[in-house]
């Protein structure tokens, strides 16, 4: 999108996961909130227009961007080559580390051992691409709509593994005690703000608000808020 | 302007095939045990057995009046918690022949009630019994006379089965959409996508017409 | 065996309150032919259809081929064997060819092999005179040629009794003749016959009686001679001269 | 940041019912218009016609709603024609329920004996005053049982907008769901409000074929 | 103002490759009554169904009260207008009273106002010997009822000409005698009339012409007493004779 139309129009329109607790969920009054959103609302302010923000889908969230539909993607979404190729990421605003977990009485210590196995993941995400990138012959890989559902599988031991992150993991561990762990770690994975090819003045835009609000404690504010520690890290300084 | 590419979706046409093959083993058996399911509700709703003809009506009630993916998500999540667990493909088919099955059930329910009472008292004149006037009179161009709505009902659920993917069932939108998260080609997949569900919807109409023709081509009365 | 085919006894049918047939009592011969007619809503229908049980009666007695069928339970399968019935609609069975149509029942209730029902539906079929039919489909016939198939259908289960009724008045003037041809060779042929009719052409020809019903109840019966010259019923007068 | 499942939330999934009844609304009053001027060239004179619909209705009964609801919102962004969501789903929706309303109607009119249309002929009326006053609203009384139960199917197949953003009943179920990890309540809640809506409708439907039955065999 | 009602010349109809109206030449003079027989398919119904173009023919040519209607367009709307007609199955619109059917096509049509197509409407019931039904619904009415409203209702165009199409042959054979006897009333007034029937009663009393036709041709014509009694062609006197 063109920096010039979007100062010119006064709004930015931000497209972010409303379903991905902590990073975007919907507050009870039905407003997109979380980590994203806020995130969403600083770069708005930096840019000095107002953001609109659109609620978006996992598997949809590339498409709404690359038509045009929203102007800036700050949904989650995790950098990775094949992305890289469609979309322009700008430096990472945030990351999860992402792993294989799975029943306690499972014993799976490393990749090799998913052979045999069925694993939840969602369909389109960074976990989907991981557990595919190492996943031996012979394991199940059952793709869902979103976290959510995937973890729906795992609670209700349609599946004994899943391919998820910290985050999500922590949440469910709040709800269920010790009846799951990890079993291996897959990656960290850093999160970028996207947006659509050739959108050169508004990605160095963007940089220089990520820059700035790693430096002045913004993002580590926001970051405490909603997951109770600072920025990681691996998101600070990326390899 | 969006570059359009096919490449992507083109280089992959095998696995996209290969979901359409899916679809329509899917349908086709969901199709099969639907229409078993739907006679059996029929002739227990045209039965004089009253909790039979309630227990029927709560079922045909309450799946024509809930959301397909609603459906689906608890016999695939909601089953497991009372023992009942079943790979997605199972319960994708199971769920569909359910949903039909429900629908399938009005729709004959009709088709019998469309015969006209002088052919079963024509039946009756004759000596047979009720087994038999059903058997050898009713069925038949109930059928028949219900053909159009039941095919088209079964054209519905091969459509509706694209949303089998949200319990990671294999078909056609599932191949998609996983082709989807490789190549990020989406709009090029959906547009290939919704011409492959037209093409299977105008070959399902193509074999009913066989059927039709083989079946149930009596010359209608003037 | 007696010489009576149909015993009916104080018979009385009612559809919800309206009280169709009241107290009849009619007592048919073997080999008797019997004409009904009445105006409309009479209750002509409903009375030979309680002789087959197509319709249950609420009092009285029926006795058909010495069978009581007021006892109710298996009789009406023994009964409806021996009584055939023709209807005004035809109801042939739209699906199934003229044979199909013919050998359904003797196959299915008389439990009768194949070959053997195929044989006697083609004779009967011929005795209609339309054997030249047995492979179409009901809808590729004329009213006429339908109608004579329900009654090769309904002589196929070798019925002692034939019930018809108004069997001609669905049909085009020109093939109402045909269809009475070949009732008139089964009367003669001293099949036992009750028939609902306006057709008094046939009446006259074939019938033994004739029998007038008005509101559920015989009013006056008679042979034909007697009944269309004297009738003694004002009613029945009235009835005459409307369709003369 | 597991949340319970509380009233706050059963509050938050009856609230997206708004949603839920805005866009059948919609798409039932477009799919109305839509569906006339389709049912009338599928019954019109003119074969050219007659087979332009027929093809309308081939393409929108032979796709799933989940493809066109994409290709409508995602595809005219792509051209060029960018397209809010609302928008996009009035217009997919209603070119869906076009298609199906459509047929329901052709067959209600077609069903209505030709020789009412004869008689009206005969008595030199326009195609206007026939179809007015003497076949549609025939056709009407015939349509109006199979209207009510395809509204029944818009009300559910409205929770395929949720993939273009809308935070309508079924989506507002998903979101809970990914919150509080309580499948059988949220979807027990969202499938009883479904119900809530559609039952009445149904049996709407139903009562309204019965009392056409009788008045049939009258 | 020429005295030839009707003149249809060598008229051909085709459904599909069925050729259903072979060569056929009429011409009708004005107040002539013209009755219509033959066996079922002679296409009866399909020669006077071309007269108000609900059948449109292939070639020849039909002037219908001064208006050649094969030369298209407006003209069909204009002889529609004058001409009435009546069908077997009476065709009533059965979601309006007897009075709105009867003032629907003056008002559409015509652009008559509501007061004066009520009070004709009225008037013709009256004829018809049913002023008391006016507010009633079709399916209220017995089938001699309906079909003596449905004759209201072609008269309330006020046509020049009237065509019936069988318009007795589905009604009960007690009500026949009452549409019999309107029409009879109406022949006497003078109105060119012509009328598909059976009813060889009608014909003699006010027939000025019965035509024979079968498979598509008239085979024979002729003037009541000639027709019956001295038929010419071979398949007239066996239709005669079956539907005697
Ligand atoms: N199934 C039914 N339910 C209620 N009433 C009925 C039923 N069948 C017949 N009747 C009524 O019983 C009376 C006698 O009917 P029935 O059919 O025997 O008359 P019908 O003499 O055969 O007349 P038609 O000449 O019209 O055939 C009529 O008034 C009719 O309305
Ligand atoms: N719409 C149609 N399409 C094809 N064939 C038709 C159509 N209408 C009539 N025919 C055929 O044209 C022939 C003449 O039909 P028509 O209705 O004029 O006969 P009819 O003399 O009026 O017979 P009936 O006494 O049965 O009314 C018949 O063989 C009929 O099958
Ligand atoms: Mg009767
Ligand atoms: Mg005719």
């Amino acid at each position: 999108a063109d920096l010039a139309a979007i100062e010119s129009a006064g709004t930015v329109k931000i497209g972010m996961l409303v379903d991905f607790p902590p990073f975007g969920i919907t507050d009870m009054s039905g407003n997109p909130d979380g980590y994203d959103a806020d995130v969403a609302k600083a770069l708005a302010e930096s840019m000095g227009v107002t953001a609109q923000i659109v609620p978006v889908t996992g598997p949809n969230r590339i498409p709404y961007l690359l038509s045009g539909q929203v102007d800036v993607l700050v949904a989650s979404l995790g950098i990775t080559a094949e992305r890289a190729e469609k979309v322009d990421f700008s430096n990472p605003y945030a990351g999860i580390s992402i792993a294989v977990y799975g029943d306690s009485g499972l014993d799976v210590a490393d990749k090799a051992g998913l052979s045999g196995q069925s694993i939840s993941v969602a369909r389109a995400s960074t976990q989907d691409t991981g557990v595919t990138a190492v996943a031996p012959e012979g394991t199940d890989i059952m793709r869902f709509d979103d976290d959510a559902t995937a973890v729906q599988a795992l609670m209700s031991g349609q599946v004994k593994l899943i391919g998820a992150s910290n985050v999500v993991m922590s949440q469910i561990a709040a709800a269920t005690g010790d009846r799951f762990n990890k079993k291996f770690d897959l990656s960290s994975q850093v999160q970028g703000v996207a947006v659509a090819p050739g959108s050169d003045a508004l990605l160095a835009k963007i940089n220089d608000f990520v820059a700035e609000a790693k430096s002045d404690g913004t993002l580590d504010a926001i970051h405490e808020k909603w997951l109770g520690e600072p920025l990681p890290e691996f998101v600070k300084n990326p390899k | 302007m969006y570059n359009f590419n096919f490449q992507p979706v083109f280089e992959n046409l095998d696995l996209l095939g290969y979901g359409a093959l899916l679809t329509i083993r899917m349908s086709l058996i969901a199709m099969v045990l639907g229409l078993i399911v739907s006679m059996l509700g029929a002739v227990a709703k045209t039965s004089g057995i009253r909790p039979l003809r309630w227990l029927v009506d709560v079922y045909v009630e309450v799946i024509r009046n809930t959301p397909f993916l609603i459906q689906i998500f608890f016999i695939f999540f909601g089953l497991p918690a009372v023992g009942i667990s079943m790979s997605p493909d199972t319960a994708a088919i199971v769920a569909l022949v359910i949903n039909v099955g429900a629908y399938g059930t009005e729709i004959i329910r009709a088709g019998i009630e469309s015969i006209p009472g002088g052919q079963i008292e024509a039946g009756k004149a004759l000596g047979l019994s009720p087994v038999q006037i059903f058997r050898y009179v009713v069925v038949k161009p109930a059928l028949r006379n219900i053909y159009p709505s039941l095919t088209s009902q079964f054209i519905y659920l091969m459509l509706t089965s694209s949303v089998v993917s949200v319990i990671s069932a294999n078909d056609l939108a599932s191949a998609g959409a996983d082709l989807n998260a490789r190549t990020f080609a989406s709009f090029e997949i959906y547009l290939v996508l919704t011409v492959m569900y037209f093409l299977l919807a105008l070959g399902f109409s193509t074999l009913f017409a066989a059927i039709r023709r083989n079946f149930f081509s009596y010359p209608a009365s003037r | 065996m007696t010489e009576k085919a149909i015993i009916m006894r104080a018979v009385n049918k009612y559809y919800g309150a309206f009280h169709a047939l009241k107290d009849i009592d009619l007592t048919v011969d073997r080999g008797e032919r019997i004409v009904i007619c009445g105006p409309s809503g009479s209750g002509k229908s409903t009375l030979i259809r309680t002789i087959n049980q197509l319709e249950a009666i609420e009092s009285g007695t029926i006795i058909v081929d010495e069978i009581e069928l007021t006892a109710g339970g298996d009789n009406v399968t023994k009964v409806r064997q021996d009584v055939g019935m023709v209807f005004q609609s035809f109801n042939l069975f739209p699906h199934m060819t003229v044979l199909e149509n013919c050998v359904l029942a003797p196959m299915k209730s008389r439990k009768v092999s194949r070959t053997e029902a195929e044989a006697t539906a083609r004779q009967y079929l011929e005795r209609v005179k339309i054997p030249e039919q047995a492979d179409k489909y009901p809808a590729q016939l004329s009213g006429g040629q339908q109608q004579r198939v329900a009654i090769a259908r309904a002589l196929c289960m070798k019925p002692r009794i034939m019930l018809f009724d108004e069997p001609t008045s669905a049909l085009d003037p020109e093939m109402v003749k045909e269809v009475l041809d070949t009732m008139i060779d089964l009367a003669r042929e001293g099949m036992t016959m009750l028939c609902v009719t306006h057709e008094m052409e046939f009446a006259r020809a074939v019938a033994d009686r004739v029998i007038f019903m008005d509101k559920g109840v015989i009013v006056e019966e008679n042979a034909p001679d007697a009944f269309f010259n004297n009738p003694v019923n004002e009613r029945l007068q009235n009835f005459l001269g409307q369709i003369a | 940041m597991i949340r319970e499942f509380t009233s706050a939330e059963v509050l938050f999934i009856v609230m997206a019912v708004r949603w839920t009844l805005i866009l059948s609304a919609i798409a039932f009053l477009g799919g109305a218009l839509g569906g006339l001027l389709i049912a009338l060239t599928r019954t019109s004179a003119s074969k050219g016609l007659r087979r332009m619909a027929a093809g309308f209705i081939q393409v929108f009964q032979g796709t799933p709603l989940l493809m066109q609801l994409f290709l409508v919102y995602f595809g005219l962004a792509v051209v060029g024609l960018p397209i809010n969501p609302l928008l996009a789903a009035a217009v997919a929706l209603t070119l869906h329920a076009s298609a199906y309303l459509g047929e329901i109607w052709r067959g209600a009119i077609e069903a209505v004996p030709s020789g009412q249309s004869e008689a009206a002929s005969a008595l030199s009326l326009s195609y206007r005053d026939r179809m007015r006053h003497v076949v549609l609203p025939q056709a009407l009384r015939l349509a109006i049982a199979p209207t009510v139960g395809f509204l029944v199917q818009l009300i559910k197949g409205t929770s395929l907008a949720s993939i273009i953003g809308f935070t309508e009943l079924t989506r507002a179920g998903q979101i809970i769901n990914n919150a509080t990890f309580q499948p059988f309540l949220v979807f027990g809640t969202v499938a009883a409000l479904y119900f809530i809506l559609c039952w009445p409708l149904s049996l709407l439907a139903r009562h309204m074929e019965a009392r056409m039955r009788r008045a049939i065999t009258r």
